[in-house]
């Protein structure tokens, strides 16, 4: 580490936002009356004193050059006096007043690659998180992942004729770091195989009680094998969390070959209607086939249709399994039911069926 | 470019998505590291398998967080990428900047590494992605100079962040934006320091249909809303119909709480059955609104599934205005962190300590009452603690 | 035991049901067509062939002498050929083919004591235990409870005019022989204070590990206590659920000092509309105050007031707390919610309210 | 009458509920044993306390339950008493009785014990009430005599019981006392001889509306239902609606399929949304009934709270054909209560052990497939176990 220079300052926090907000903000700031959506992509906010704030969304790979930033920069000074924004789904956002700059940026855009989208019934871009670019946990890539699949859901993103939103998001390990435990369709990398020990490292990298702790499932054991202190995992019991390999890099679980992807579907985390409720599990496993994973493409894409097809408006991809029943959805999907769709952990029980609202399909 | 062709990903340069293979290559000439990662990256597609080691702890001086520290394990193959560190900036409050801003990080970065970036992060922070331990100091010189800091990583106070409120929401019930400043201000050393059992977050969103889905994963979710009644304006509605809205269908059948009703000429609403969940709002904007009297909820203790599971926030305070500087809630978080800190375990989120202390003594630790709102429902097993005295007198 | 004699015969079940089925329900067995109730109390079944059955139900206080059930027979004798039976909340039913018989039935029961109904809408016979008249686990009485109660529930039960059924059940302990835990009022027996060890029994009474094993919350250890085997509780882990006792008949909780009764609302058994589900707790501390219990009448009585008068028709007592949500339940019930409202074991955390669904009453 | 004044329970003879004190006072002065239970309650009633000892184990000859051993803990007060043991006699299915058959079971009881009875108790036995141990083989073998039988209590096959089904409702979507007949004659010896990890129970109901709340108190919980559509006969409708009935209101809008709607003339239903609740059924007698296509669903598990919380019984085949002598279901509890007695541990459910070995491993063991009809939903956490081979291939 380098030695602190004297005019070193610390705690100052982020700007303050106010700098950054466009006048036609700062005016209308706490004002807003209400929003249309004159065509995907396009807000247009209307305050109460009648000022308009044209909101240009477009797409974004998430990891940007510097060289796209300052393109966005650019077409900021050009179109509405350098105010821009992110979404919580890192979507760029450009800020204008005048309604005549908004085709030109649009057109701008979609020249550079950056397609304008994923407003209201949308699939807007998936949440996601570092894979192989950046993560020593990674069971999945995520960006690749990603780009495979909106590459199919660009239309989705450009249009608005879904019956609700759509909101994937992808994560490349349990962490969950995309938060995708409340998605309509999530992605997910999961290990299949429980971590190999290597007993030579596990002294010197790990605190063996840390790592015992750290188990869900009580599947970490001090061992000593070989007469050095290490650990041993009981295989039977691990659900490859990779919890006691966060804690302990002595204990890694990547493989190649039984590494891949779970899909899970119907979860939400708006309060609109229904109430914000976790994804589950629609499919246990595909595997890894970079770089264009065709099964993960093609399940999500035959899910999303599915839905797209069936649902009612407004009603979000878990709204619509609720109203047909879980047995429809796998029928509809084409996905078989199996062993690992059933919870084992532990609130499993309150998972089963416990009524007899039943319904039985013609056959 | 990336020293040996990389086929694999060169076919994700294709499609109507922006590529983010593109984007490395965009640098990768101008950039050793870039370079690097691609050959990485494709080496990884090739195996099926990821090729970074378990993070080192780096960072700045007097800082505990802020930094990720990433080693590759194939460094004599791609020295460019041997450290690979990811530095995280405190975003401005509802990710909003000027071009100039944005230009300022991009030059501080360019000095400084590979010049890739994720805007943003999921906790909402700025990151840098990829450098070498000896730039982290003048990065983060840079940064104060121009009016940055670093964010949150580690056991401490993560970034909080927020929607736009009412920067440019008309549902927002509260600032958003002022809050999470005000937090994040307020809160400097707890987000620089790492002295609680695990991470903390915190997110602000103006109103339930919770556009950061603060719910899903802020261990404190302030979620804006009202307690009065909906504003209707029955003339908006009637434009609403007209426009050929099926008020029945889409608006009274969808509303949870069964309190609206359309007789094909006004729309009304029962008040206290109004479960505040935004459907009507929604559906008919200008015509349907949240009502004047605005606040939050404060809801506690969500996160993903590490490692008894993924919690949502539960509610544990159903209303509370939202008035600057938040003295309150300032004062509450203390309360929460210090019986947190006190008695959690290392690596226990704040709702996994809820749930193994037990809600109600949660309660009476940071001395706030029960509230039916706090639950779905009363419990249903009879596993009642009591603790009476000798003589069985309560 | 006296020695067994020869012409003892074993396994040999119950008698078979035909033997005791009235000849107008053998010719129209499984061919009943449709039901009406004309008065309170009274069935009539009309069978595809036109055949009518009229069953008249009169209240029953389950525990009955041989002398009441001579009675029953010789009115069953007198009305309906000597045919009768009990329901599953130990009603008795007697099985009438002349209409005519009727009311003279009902008349001679209502004489004796045993008034008729507890039919559709109602409140029916309460599902209970055996309390202080049989059972040493028993931390409360049943049959006087029940018999205060149904005093003030009668005229619910002679009356078809609540918005739906209304079952109330009592057990007078956690065990829950009345399983009531499904109840749309439940009324429990409960213990207050962990189990007094008498330390000079536990070993000739117990076996150790067994009563270790039984504790749901790990509060039972092994312990030496003067020299002696024996056991120790927890106190603070102790949630009074008795199973080690019915292991160890060495850990006795009975106190009169502590020992009560708590109220639980809103289970139901059937599918009709929603799903079976538990009741939950309203009031978690009654005393016992024999003969009459009037804290727990009251209360009973005001829950079923504020039920009546506010679920529309139909609403069972949990699909009217579902409506109108559980802060206003305590509010219209005039119950205070306390710490022991929210669930602390296992699944606690899945009882907490993690939406934004909230209601706030008008102050 | 009782030896001492019983000034407390005296109260409990006024008011217009069946009295249990009268009950009790009918056999006071014949029967020293209730003059007895008498003196003993008002004590329990004085001092809060009931005055039983835990049970010994008492039973007839070859049997391993039918009896609970019970003993005051003050016999030298209430000599009466000092033995009191139940005795429970198997109901015949339904409880359907002849005054005849009720006489004889009076008159055993009256010559060997209280003469007080439970009709029934609450697993559906008829309950001989206070006897001591020298009377048990003889009340057993005139009881054989008779035609009766012990019912079940321990760790076995407790006493099965049925609703009335098709003998008295129209609703009855199979034969519930011939299947509850048949399962009780077929396992009488699991029913006599305790060899199972803990008690089972069977309960069964002939359509959702469960009025043996099986599917809250039975390990094995057999509920009718149909598979085609319900039958709706317009005109009857017609005629509730004529009546008054809100058709809308009071059934269309309870449909929890949302698949009925009623144009003010016809009925319509979208038969593969019915849930199958009864409740348009039950709403209008004659009008709408069960479907042609008719039989049951097994669940499995449901309990009271000892010792991880109550269960309700889930879903294990969604739709069976009941063909007697139901081979196939005595086949599926066979493997189970194989699989159960091999690895449960003693005291625990079958519903206990399901969720402690998993669903996915249960039906492996006892060899059905997974269906979703099975679950409210699939799992939530990403906590699942594999088990595959060295090179990782399935
Ligand atoms: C810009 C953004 C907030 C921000 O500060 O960044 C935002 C902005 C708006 N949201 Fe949102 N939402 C944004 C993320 C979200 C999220 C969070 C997420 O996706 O991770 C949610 C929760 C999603 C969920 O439930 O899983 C969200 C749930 C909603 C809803 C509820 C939708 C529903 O039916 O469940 C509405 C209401 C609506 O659209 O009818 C809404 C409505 C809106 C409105 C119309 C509010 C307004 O009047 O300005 C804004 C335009 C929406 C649109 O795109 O059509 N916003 N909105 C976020 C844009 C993300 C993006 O780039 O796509
Ligand atoms: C960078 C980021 C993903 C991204 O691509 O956006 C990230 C990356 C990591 N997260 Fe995360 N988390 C990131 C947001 C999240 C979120 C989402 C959020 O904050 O809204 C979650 C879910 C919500 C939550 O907090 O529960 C999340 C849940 C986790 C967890 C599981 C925590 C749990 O209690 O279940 C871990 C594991 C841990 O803490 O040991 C984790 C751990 C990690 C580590 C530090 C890996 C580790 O085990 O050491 C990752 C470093 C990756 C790398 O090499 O760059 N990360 N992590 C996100 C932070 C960027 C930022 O500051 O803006
Ligand atoms: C006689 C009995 C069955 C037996 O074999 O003994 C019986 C008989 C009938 N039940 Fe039942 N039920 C009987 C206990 C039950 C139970 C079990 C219980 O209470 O422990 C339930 C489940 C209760 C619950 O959900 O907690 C039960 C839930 C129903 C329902 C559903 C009610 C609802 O809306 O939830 C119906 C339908 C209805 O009444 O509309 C029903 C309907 C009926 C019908 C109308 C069926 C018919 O067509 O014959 C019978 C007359 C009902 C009446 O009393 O109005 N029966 N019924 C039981 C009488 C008990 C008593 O003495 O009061
Ligand atoms: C007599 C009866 C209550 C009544 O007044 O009706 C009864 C009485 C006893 N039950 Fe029960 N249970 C009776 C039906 C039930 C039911 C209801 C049912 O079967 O439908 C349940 C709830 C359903 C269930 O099985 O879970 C029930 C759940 C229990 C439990 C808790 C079991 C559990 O797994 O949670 C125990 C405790 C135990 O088994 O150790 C228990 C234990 C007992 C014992 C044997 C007490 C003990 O710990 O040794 C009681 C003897 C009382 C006595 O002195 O007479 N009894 N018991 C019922 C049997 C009569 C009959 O044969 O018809
Ligand atoms: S989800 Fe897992 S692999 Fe992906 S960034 Fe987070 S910790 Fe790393
Ligand atoms: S991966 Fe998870 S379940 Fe497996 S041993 Fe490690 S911590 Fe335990
Ligand atoms: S959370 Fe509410 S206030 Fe915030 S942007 Fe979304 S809709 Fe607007
Ligand atoms: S906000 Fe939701 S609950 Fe309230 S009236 Fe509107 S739709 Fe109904
Ligand atoms: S509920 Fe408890 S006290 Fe009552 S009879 Fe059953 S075991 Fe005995
Ligand atoms: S009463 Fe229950 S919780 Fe208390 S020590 Fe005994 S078994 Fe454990
Ligand atoms: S469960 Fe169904 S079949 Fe049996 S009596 Fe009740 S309504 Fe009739
Ligand atoms: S049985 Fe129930 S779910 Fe089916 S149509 Fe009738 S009311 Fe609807």
């Amino acid at each position: 580490m380098a030695e602190p220079t004297k005019k070193r300052v610390t705690d100052i926090g982020p700007p303050h936002y106010k700098k950054f907000l466009p006048p036609v903000i700062l005016a209308n700031y706490g004002k807003w009356k209400y929003h249309e959506i004159p065509r995907p992509g396009v807000l247009m906010h209307v305050s109460e004193s009648g000022d308009k704030l044209y909101s240009v969304r477009a797409a974004s790979p998430r990891i940007v050059a510097i060289d796209t930033v300052r393109m966005f920069a650019d077409l900021a000074d050009k179109y509405c006096g350098g105010f821009l924004r992110f979404t919580s789904r890192n979507n760029v956002e450009f800020l204008l007043t005048e309604d005549k700059n908004i085709d030109p940026l649009i057109a701008d855009l979609t020249a550079a690659g950056y397609p304008v989208g994923g407003t209201a019934n949308s699939i807007s871009n998936i949440v996601h998180t570092q894979g192989w670019i950046h993560c020593h946990s990674a069971a999945t890539d995520a960006s690749g992942i990603v780009k495979s699949v909106m590459d199919e859901m660009t239309q989705h993103f450009t249009k608005m004729e879904l019956p609700g939103k759509l909101r994937i998001a992808l994560a490349c390990c349990l962490n969950m770091c995309g938060a995708v435990h409340c998605s309509d369709i999530a992605i997910l990398g999961i290990h299949r195989k429980a971590p190999q020990v290597q007993h030579d490292k596990v002294k010197a990298m790990c605190e063996i009680p840390s790592a015992v702790a750290s188990c869900p499932n009580a599947a970490v054991r001090p061992a000593v094998v070989d007469g050095v202190q290490s650990i041993e995992i009981l295989e039977e019991k691990c659900m490859y969390c990779a919890n006691c390999y966060t804690v302990c890099p002595a204990l890694p679980l990547n493989n190649p070959e039984t590494d891949g992807v779970a899909i899970w579907v119907g979860g939400k985390v708006s309060n609109a209607r229904s109430e914000p409720r976790f994804s589950k599990l629609a499919v246990p496993y595909l595997p890894n086939n970079p770089p264009r994973w065709p099964e993960v493409v093609d399940t999500v894409k035959k899910i999303v249709e599915v839905w797209a097809a069936n649902a009612r408006k407004y009603e979000r991809m878990g709204d619509w399994i609720d109203r047909i029943g879980w047995p429809r959805f796998f029928k509809l999907a084409g996905i078989e039911f199996q062993k690992q769709h059933i919870d084992d952990f532990k609130h499993a029980g309150l998972t089963f069926k416990r009524s007899m609202h039943l319904r039985y399909d013609k056959e | 470019m990336a020293r040996k062709p990389t086929p694999k990903l060169d076919q994700l340069e294709k499609g109507p998505w922006p590529s983010f293979v593109r984007e490395i290559k965009k640098r990768a000439d101008k950039n050793a590291t870039c370079a690097d990662l691609l050959g990485v990256l494709e080496k990884s597609y090739e195996e099926r398998v990821g090729h970074w080691k378990h993070g080192g702890i780096v960072g700045v001086f007097g800082y505990g967080g802020g930094v990720i520290g990433r080693y590759s394990d194939v460094p004599e193959e791609f020295p460019g990428v041997a450290h690979f560190h990811t530095v995280r900036v405190n975003q401005p409050a509802g990710w909003f900047y000027t071009s100039a801003a944005l230009r300022t990080l991009c030059d501080i970065w360019d000095r400084h590494g590979s010049g890739l970036l994720n805007m943003h992060g999921s906790t909402g922070d700025i990151i840098f992605l990829g450098t070498s331990t000896e730039h982290l100091e003048p990065i983060f010189e840079e940064l104060t100079q121009a009016g940055f800091d670093l964010g949150g990583s580690g056991s401490d106070l993560r970034t909080p962040s927020c929607c736009c409120g009412e920067a440019r929401c008309e549902w927002a019930c509260y600032d958003t934006m002022a809050f999470c400043q005000e937090m994040t201000m307020h809160f400097q050393d707890e987000l620089h320091r790492p002295a609680f059992p695990y991470k903390f977050k915190i997110k602000a969103a103006g109103c339930p249909n919770d556009c950061v889905a603060s719910i899903a994963r802020a261990d404190l979710s302030v979620i804006g809303t009202w307690r009065d009644c909906i504003e209707i304006d029955q003339a908006e509605v009637a434009k609403h119909a007209a426009k050929g809205n099926d008020i029945v269908k889409d608006v009274v059948m969808n509303c949870p709480g069964k309190c609206l009703s359309w007789d094909g000429k006004a729309l009304t609403v029962v008040q206290e059955d109004c479960k505040h969940c935004m459907h009507c709002i929604n559906a008919m904007p200008k015509a349907v609104r949240p009502g004047k009297e605005r606040g939050a909820a404060l809801l506690l203790g969500s996160k993903a599934p590490i490692m008894e599971g993924a919690l949502l926030s539960s509610v544990l305070v159903p209303f509370i205005k939202m008035e600057p500087p938040y003295d309150d809630i300032k004062a509450l978080l203390e309360a929460i962190w210090e019986v947190w800190s006190e008695d959690g375990k290392n690596r226990e989120r704040v709702g996994e300590f809820i749930q193994r202390v037990g809600m109600g003594n949660f309660l009476d630790a940071i001395g706030l009452d029960p509230d039916p709102s706090m639950v779905a429902h009363p419990r249903e097993n009879p596993y009642v603690f009591y603790d009476l005295g000798g003589n069985g007198k309560e």
